[in-house]
């Protein structure tokens, strides 16, 4: 009993992070129309951030987290200024290797700088056990698991009720009428892919203290992101959190009760399985809905 | 007030537009006629911004907006209304209505602007929180013509207004463009209905393959014999 | 036929450099380039300079084509690598098949000198060296500390499922056997899980007495983690080289980490008596690379690199094949005589059965020799793995 | 247009038959021949792109050929021409698998599903220990011989390659240009309005990936043979055997006939001058360039090399740029065509 | 059901979630007849179509073909048995030209390229599209796509043709050009059902002629009945000014 709770809870905690990273995502995903394969690089990059201020400047996590997500801001604002932003128009397949090619330049480009080595945050605050009847977990993952509810919930207001949140919603549905009627298309895929950039960084620092950087350190986050995005519904902020806490659990779960070594298959399959049920997701709306949506 | 001079446009390499030119005054309807892919859509997108002018000159009271984005275009007050509607179809109608008045949100007024759409058109209120693709085609078109309202237009384009509309509401239309042109807004609309569009207009053009063959009052156009021959068939 | 030029000879290396294995990939290389240049310096082998080409070999793609461009300069008869084992498996095949000869200086997997390829060789240990030992020092001394007869011992073996991790299992379970570990049992994982909870629990439901470990780098931090913050107490934890014998390890446990012990290569903080030549690669690695040697493997490569050359001096230089297995076959030496301490024999497969591996254990941050006797620079500690 | 295509691709094939005669250089032609395996796992990735199918799964398909015919070689002795008609049956088999995905799931969905797979089946070859030998692979005995596909110099491999490549892009044209080329492309577009006509697309679709899988697996079998280590990380590697087809394919053209062709001539090749060229300098680099020249590619022609270049080849014929018709459609080279129609890929 | 009846749709509804878009239709059309079908925005005309053509599935209700049930075929098996539709959004296939549009469902039956070339290209010229036949059919204009998507439906060989709104964007001349066309196509015995807001042109060619009203049949029966009764004045045409 004590062991299904644990894993329960170690599931969650790791759900919380998949959700913080799909977040971000779903965001670029849903409204730039961009299959980020370079999602993963970008968490990448802020867990390398949060390890040298640690280190350089013994700045906690919790502090530099305000310097990072505004830069990495900035950076995703560059990325799709520069990057992406002229091929906007382009086919999606075609999208999809422009951000394959910026994860293998950026992959091979903290090698270049940092080399292979394997760095970690030791902060030691996110170390310490916080324990409840006997199960266990550290400060660093509740954390990053209170800080991801709070962030999707923002998002899941920012989306549904602000001005901007229904111009990001417009334009994830038909970018061409959204410029006719007046809105700043470009801005506004600018402001979607530096949220969606300050998100996966959030998300890299706030998992810095507990999982060592390197330079594929992303790279393994991108494919579970996208099951995470797919499963709980594209542009569904909610849909996000509870997938990737769905996920997280499954992993475990199958990991300690099935065996480790296939813990990723029980998710893919898991994914597979969810899909054919319901393609538009767990959480995506009506099948009319999310046709119309994704057009 | 719109002047457009001798405009030529592209779609890649195959040329829509050869040499259209046309002007607008304050307010009233305008009528832009024309056979099937004569070039009046591709006209109002260059007019719009969202196709460039390969050539030629678009000024909106006396300014140069040739090159201008569709943005700028809006704020200064030229909406296009496109074919098809194109609806944001998972929004709500009411959000879909706001977003029409992106431009002019900072003048705080979108509420009131808001309202009076919703006079005019009292069936959107009833479906206000209802997404907007699920709409029927005409409830549609009004959402489509409300939205351009909300930007406060000087000079509003309508493209194939009355498209898959049912009598009744195409009746409602026109008469709709009337009121909005007593406003003391300019009402460019494309129609196929070109017996009713003359009628509500004061003015019309005529293009056909890509350029403007015939410009003149309603009237003056309803006499033509061009006109009777190849767009009334009698 | 060797037709290497007079006055150099040129040696293939295959090295993953970049990609996922690019870390200890690195490592190795560095320990052959030092050997290279150091031997060099001291004016080459037989009278000849070594020159390597190098090859960046990222997977096992990457190694079948590199050996096929190496091997079909008509320069090149001999090739070494190549740290990971698939890579192994892939370029020494090429090369093998083509006539020519491959010597492992780094990969563990048994299958590479299993496949009785007469010009295959692996001067370093197999894993099974590192299997043995483990068994051995928990027979002869952990069984001791823990209090508990060896039949009563229960130890599990969590290995990540890549070539290596694989290929010292598969060692361990006889090897356990042998020892008369009755209660012995592995426990897989994918190496590349970014959370390893569910094996730490898995573990904890087993409450074994002793853990043996096979693991990359990220993996044996984030293992280590876990069973810190899980509670997972422990009496003995054993690393299988890899993530544990690196910095980073230590860097991401802190304290945590002390007491851990490891099995693997020589590493630098050895009785230097016991491994002539040691001071001096470190000094030559210190001095290019501005650090000390992230783990055991730049060392192990150069000692193999340096065996290489030896043998290259019996024959006079020559890389043909033929002459190159007979001198590698009647080269000698005995254990303790290399910079790794190892000795020279080679066995009926052409591998070094005088190559072995020591247990260290980390104290600071520093990983130490502490067993067997020769080879260690104090006695093993009684510790908590992982402060718990 | 097409005499002239006849006898472009005529002379095209002549001249990859004589490769051998100008050069024995091993290594050439070993970069040969991965350049056609590239071409046939192209080719075979772009039968689905021709119905607007983007796959990034491949390596699934590649890895059950590569594993069929290296089981039933090296634990059964069945001989391995045997195994690659074999391989063709369990990479088709294994591809129903993703039959029901495939008619359920559309655009990226179908494309991130059929990613989760070819990653679920690397796993569970690591996992299926008995049967694959998990993560230290199978290796191919080195006894050789025509019947054994083994030889000690590339040349025989080269022209064995050279004709499995050849059947595969004359299935892919005559597909192309066959009745089911046109439903597939319709369907591509659009795929409800193509069943409004009588189109029974899901069994279209369903063919199609039968043949796309079927023939991966004849090259990921042959690639076992040539390569002699199968591996999982290897043989199932998404980057090497997903991705990169499908980077090739849409950098040469995406459901084009020749698009994947030209793809997998050009980056096949770039690859290996970057690792041979950068090797040995700053760890890394050379991806960091690949990295570059791929966003490069991809930005200066969106629409692949082959629209590409067509375009600049009417830039250079002035006369023909504004007649206002298409490219003549019966020629080999398409106009660039999209996969998904509209923005993102609709759902 | 008389060997005349080619379609006999009786009591069919259908529900999308809070809409009841179609209730209790039935609907019965004889070997060469045409019917028009009009009603407001939103009146389930459409929907009608998508549950005979098979693009949904009736809640309630069936749908009889030629002698057979196909209550509960997909649409493709219906094509092939003689239903042939156009979309309302007209969905010409992008990426192909304006003849390979219309070649697709030629090859439903015949395998000859060849043959499917030739004979689009009749089509097209009958409905005077010839000269666009290699033009890529997403760079036409609405009124173009309308044709070619009534080539594409014509090329099924239908018995039955649904046409959703075909003349929306015409102006009365380019009308009054099309209209000999549909009789013609009738007069070779395809029964022809047709939405249209353009009254007089329906009225002009229809046999019969139905009226939906939220999802439910108001009126039917002959033209000139039918537009003058009060109930579809009030609800669909609106008092003449
Ligand atoms: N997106 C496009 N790509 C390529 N060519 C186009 C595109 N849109 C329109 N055209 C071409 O431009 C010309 C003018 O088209 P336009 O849509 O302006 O005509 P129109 O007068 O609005 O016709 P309609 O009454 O049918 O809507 C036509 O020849 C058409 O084929
Ligand atoms: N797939 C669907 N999902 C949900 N609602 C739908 C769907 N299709 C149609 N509807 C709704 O059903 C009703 C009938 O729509 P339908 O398209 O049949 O009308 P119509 O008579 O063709 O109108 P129009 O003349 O404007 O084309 C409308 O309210 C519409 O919003
Ligand atoms: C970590 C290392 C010990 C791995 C080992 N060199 C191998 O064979 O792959
Ligand atoms: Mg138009
Ligand atoms: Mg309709």
């Amino acid at each position: 009993m004590n062991l299904l709770v644990q894993t329960l809870v170690a599931g969650l905690l790791l759900g919380g992070v998949y959700a913080l990273i799909a977040v971000g995502l779903n965001l670029i995903f849903g409204v730039v129309k961009i299959i980020n394969f370079a999602h993963g690089e970008l968490v990448m990059i802020a867990m390398y951030a949060t390890f040298w201020m640690w280190t350089a400047w013994s700045l906690s996590p919790y502090i530099s987290i305000f310097i990072i997500t505004p830069l990495m801001f900035g950076f995703g604002v560059l990325l799709q200024r520069f990057i992406l932003q002229p091929m906007q128009n382009s086919s999606p397949t075609i999208k999809i290797f422009v951000t394959l090619g910026l994860s293998v330049l950026l992959q091979n480009l903290a090698l270049v700088l940092f080399g292979g080595q394997y760095r970690s945050t030791t902060f030691p605050w996110a170390e310490q056990n916080f324990s409840v009847l006997g199960v266990t977990a550290t400060y660093g993952r509740i954390t990053a698991f209170l800080v991801a509810i709070a962030l999707v919930i923002a998002l899941f207001y920012l989306m549904k009720k602000t001005l901007t949140g229904k111009v990001l919603r417009a334009l994830a549905e038909d970018r061409e009428t959204a410029g006719l009627i007046g809105i700043p298309v470009k801005k506004y895929y600018l402001v979607a892919m530096g949220l969606g950039t300050a998100m996966a960084a959030i998300a890299g620092v706030l998992i810095g203290p507990f999982q060592s950087v390197f330079p594929l350190a992303g790279a393994h986050f991108t494919l579970l992101a996208f099951v995470v995005v797919v499963l709980g519904g594209l542009g569904n902020m909610a849909g996000s959190l509870i997938g990737g806490l769905f996920l997280g659990a499954v992993e475990t779960l199958a990991g300690t009760y099935i065996d480790p070594a296939l813990q990723q298959v029980a998710v893919f399959a898991v994914f597979i399985i969810v899909l054919l049920v319901r393609p538009q997701g767990i959480f995506g709306g009506s099948a009319r809905n999310a046709e119309v949506g994704l057009k | 007030m719109l002047q457009v001079k001798n405009i030529s446009a592209y779609y890649g390499d195959a040329q829509a537009l050869e040499n259209v030119s046309l002007a607008v005054s304050e307010s009233g309807v305008v009528a832009l006629l024309g056979p099937n892919a004569a070039g009046k859509s591709t006209t109002l997108r260059v007019i719009s911004g969202i196709l460039p002018a390969a050539s030629g000159s678009v000024t909106f009271n006396g300014e140069d907006i040739t090159t201008a984005s569709p943005q700028e275009r809006v704020e200064l007050g030229l909406v296009h209304v496109p074919e098809g509607r194109k609806l944001f179809g998972t929004l709500s109608v009411e959000d879909n209505l706001l977003l029409g008045g992106y431009c002019g949100r900072k003048d705080r007024k979108t509420g009131s602007r808001l309202e009076r759409v919703y006079e005019r058109f009292p069936k959107l209120k009833e479906r206000r929180n209802q997404d907007a693709g699920l709409l029927s085609g005409g409830e549609q078109q009004m959402v489509a013509v409300g939205r351009g309202l909300m930007a406060q237009p000087k000079v509003l384009m309508i493209d194939e207004m009355s498209l898959g509309l049912a009598p009744l509401i195409v009746k409602q239309m026109f008469s709709l463009v009337q009121e909005i042109a007593l406003e003391g807004v300019c009402v460019l609309i494309v129609e196929q209905h070109v017996q009713n569009a003359l009628a509500v207009s004061h003015h019309g053009f005529i293009i056909e393959s890509g350029v403007t063959r015939v410009a003149g009052t309603a009237q003056e156009l309803m006499e033509s014999a061009l006109v009777r021959e190849s767009y009334l068939g009698h | 036929a060797s037709s290497s030029s007079s006055d150099s000879i040129k040696i293939g290396a295959f090295f993953p450099v970049s990609g996922s294995l690019a870390l200890l990939g690195e490592e190795s290389w560095r320990g052959v380039q030092i050997a290279t240049d150091l031997r060099n310096a001291a004016g080459g082998v037989a009278d000849k300079s070594i020159e390597m080409v190098f090859a960046d070999v990222p997977d096992v793609n990457a190694a079948t084509s590199e050996a096929r461009r190496l091997a079909s300069d008509s320069d090149i008869n001999l090739a070494v690598g190549s740290y990971s084992s698939g890579l192994s498996l892939a370029a020494s095949e090429v090369f093998a098949r083509g006539g020519s000869t491959f010597v492992e200086l780094g990969a563990v997997s048994e299958a590479i000198t299993d496949r009785d390829y007469e010009n295959v060789f692996r001067f370093n240990p197999a894993a099974g060296s590192f299997t043995k030992l483990q068994m051995r020092f928990i027979t002869e001394h952990l069984a001791e500390e823990l209090g508990k007869p060896v039949s009563e011992l229960n130890v599990i073996l969590a290995h990540e499922d890549s070539a290596y991790g694989q290929s010292v299992a598969e060692n361990a379970v006889i090897d356990a056997a042998e020892a008369g570990l009755v209660n012995f049992s592995l426990e897989p994982y994918n190496a590349k899980s970014t959370d390893l909870s569910s094996t730490v629990l898995r573990l904890k439901a087993k409450a074994p007495d002793i853990v043996i470990a096979v693991s990359y780098a990220a993996d044996a931090i984030l293992l280590g983690r876990q069973i810190r913050d899980n509670g997972l107490q422990l009496g003995a934890f054993i690393g299988t080289g890899g993530g544990h014998s690196l910095k980073g390890f230590h860097d991401a446990l802190g304290e945590a980490a002390d007491g851990v012990y490891d099995v693997d290569f020589t590493q630098i903080h050895v009785n230097e008596e016991f491994t002539p030549g040691i001071t001096e690669f470190t000094a030559a690695y210190e001095e290019r690379y501005d650090s000390l040697p992230a783990s055991g493997h730049a060392l192990a490569n150069f000692t193999g690199a340096n065996l290489l050359f030896d043998i290259l001096e019996e024959t006079n230089g020559s890389d043909d094949p033929e002459e190159f297995r007979q001198a590698a076959q009647n080269f000698k030496l005995e254990i303790g005589t290399t910079s790794s301490g190892w000795g020279f024999s080679l066995n009926e497969n052409n591998q070094n059965e005088l190559a072995d591996v020591y247990v260290m254990q980390w104290n600071g941050d520093q990983l130490e020799t502490v067993w067997p006797e020769q080879a260690a620079i104090r006695a093993p500690l009684p510790a908590t793995p992982f402060g718990v | 247009m097409k005499k002239k295509s006849l006898i472009w691709t005529l002379g095209l094939v002549a001249a990859a038959g004589l490769v051998p005669v100008f050069t024995s250089d091993q290594y050439i032609l070993h970069v040969c021949v991965m350049i056609l395996i590239y071409v046939g796992v192209t080719v075979a990735w772009n039968i689905l792109a021709f119905g607007g199918i983007l796959s990034l799964g491949h390596a699934a398909f590649f890895g059950i050929g590569s594993y069929t015919v290296a089981i039933l070689y090296v634990k059964m002795d069945v001989n391995p021409w045997l195994g690659i008609l074999a391989a063709m049956v369990t990479a088709a088999l294994g591809s129903l698998l993703l039959a029901v995905p495939l008619l359920r799931l559309r655009g990226p969905f179908f494309a991130l599903a059929t990613l989760a797979f070819a990653e679920s089946l690397r796993l569970i070859a690591i996992y299926a220990v008995p049967l694959t030998n998990g993560s230290v692979g199978i290796t191919t005995p080195p006894t050789q011989g025509f019947a054994l596909i083994s030889f000690s110099s590339r040349e025989p491999y080269y022209y064995i390659v050279l004709a499995m490549a050849l059947i595969a892009i004359g299935i892919s044209i005559w597909i192309y240009y066959s009745k089911m080329g046109y439903h597939l492309r319709a369907s591509a577009s659009d795929d409800e309005a193509v069943r409004a006509l009588g189109v029974r697309t899901p069994r279209l679709k369903l063919a199609a990936l039968v043949i796309s899988a079927a023939l991966t697996g004849a090259f990921g079998a042959f690639a076992a043979m040539y390569l002699f280590v199968i591996d999982p990380e290897t043989n199932f590697s998404t980057p090497l055997y997903s991705i990169q087809p499908a980077l090739n394919g849409i950098i040469g053209g995406m459901g084009t006939v020749a698009g994947p062709i030209v793809g997998a001539i050009v980056m096949t090749p770039l690859g290996e001058w970057l690792r041979t060229t950068f090797s040995g300098t700053t760890q890394g680099l050379n991806f960091v360039i690949y990295g570059v020249a791929l966003i490069i590619i991809v930005r200066v022609m969106p629409g692949g090399i082959v629209s590409g270049m067509k375009k600049l080849y009417r830039r250079f014929r002035p006369e023909n740029r504004s007649d206002g018709t298409a490219p003549d459609a019966s020629g080999p080279i398409q106009p660039e065509q999209e996969l998904a129609n509209s923005e993102g890929g609709r759902s | 059901m008389t060997n005349a009846t080619i379609l006999k749709v009786e009591g069919v509804s259908k529900r999308f979630g809070g809409v009841q878009a179609v209730s209790d239709v039935s609907l019965t059309l004889q070997h060469g007849e045409i019917v028009g079908l009009i009603g407001a925005n939103g009146a389930g005309k459409t929907s009608f179509f998508n549950l005979i053509s098979g693009m949904h599935y009736p809640d309630a209700g069936s749908v009889a073909f030629a002698g057979g049930d196909i209550t509960r075929l997909d649409p493709a098996s219906r094509a092939r048995r003689g239903i042939g539709r156009t979309f309302q959004v007209v969905r010409p296939f992008t990426g192909m030209t304006v003849a390979e549009n219309v070649m697709v469902p030629l090859l439903v039956n015949d395998s000859s390229v060849r043959r499917a070339r030739l004979r689009a290209m009749e089509l097209l010229d009958e409905l005077s599209i010839a000269d666009l036949a290699k033009k890529p059919a997403e760079g036409l204009t609405l009124a173009q796509r309308k044709r070619v998507e009534v080539a594409r439906a014509l090329a099924t060989g239908p018995k039955l043709l649904l046409l959703d709104e075909v003349l929306a964007g015409l102006n009365s001349r380019e009308v009054i050009d099309v209209l000999p066309f549909i009789k013609k196509v009738r007069d070779r015995g395809v029964s022809i059902l047709m939405i249209e807001h353009l009254v007089s042109a329906v009225m002009e060619v229809s046999d019969r002629m139905m009226v939906l009203d939220r999802g439910s049949v108001l009126v039917h029966g002959l033209p000139a009945d039918v537009v003058s009764d009060p109930r579809v004045i009030a609800a669909y045409l609106g008092e003449e000014d």
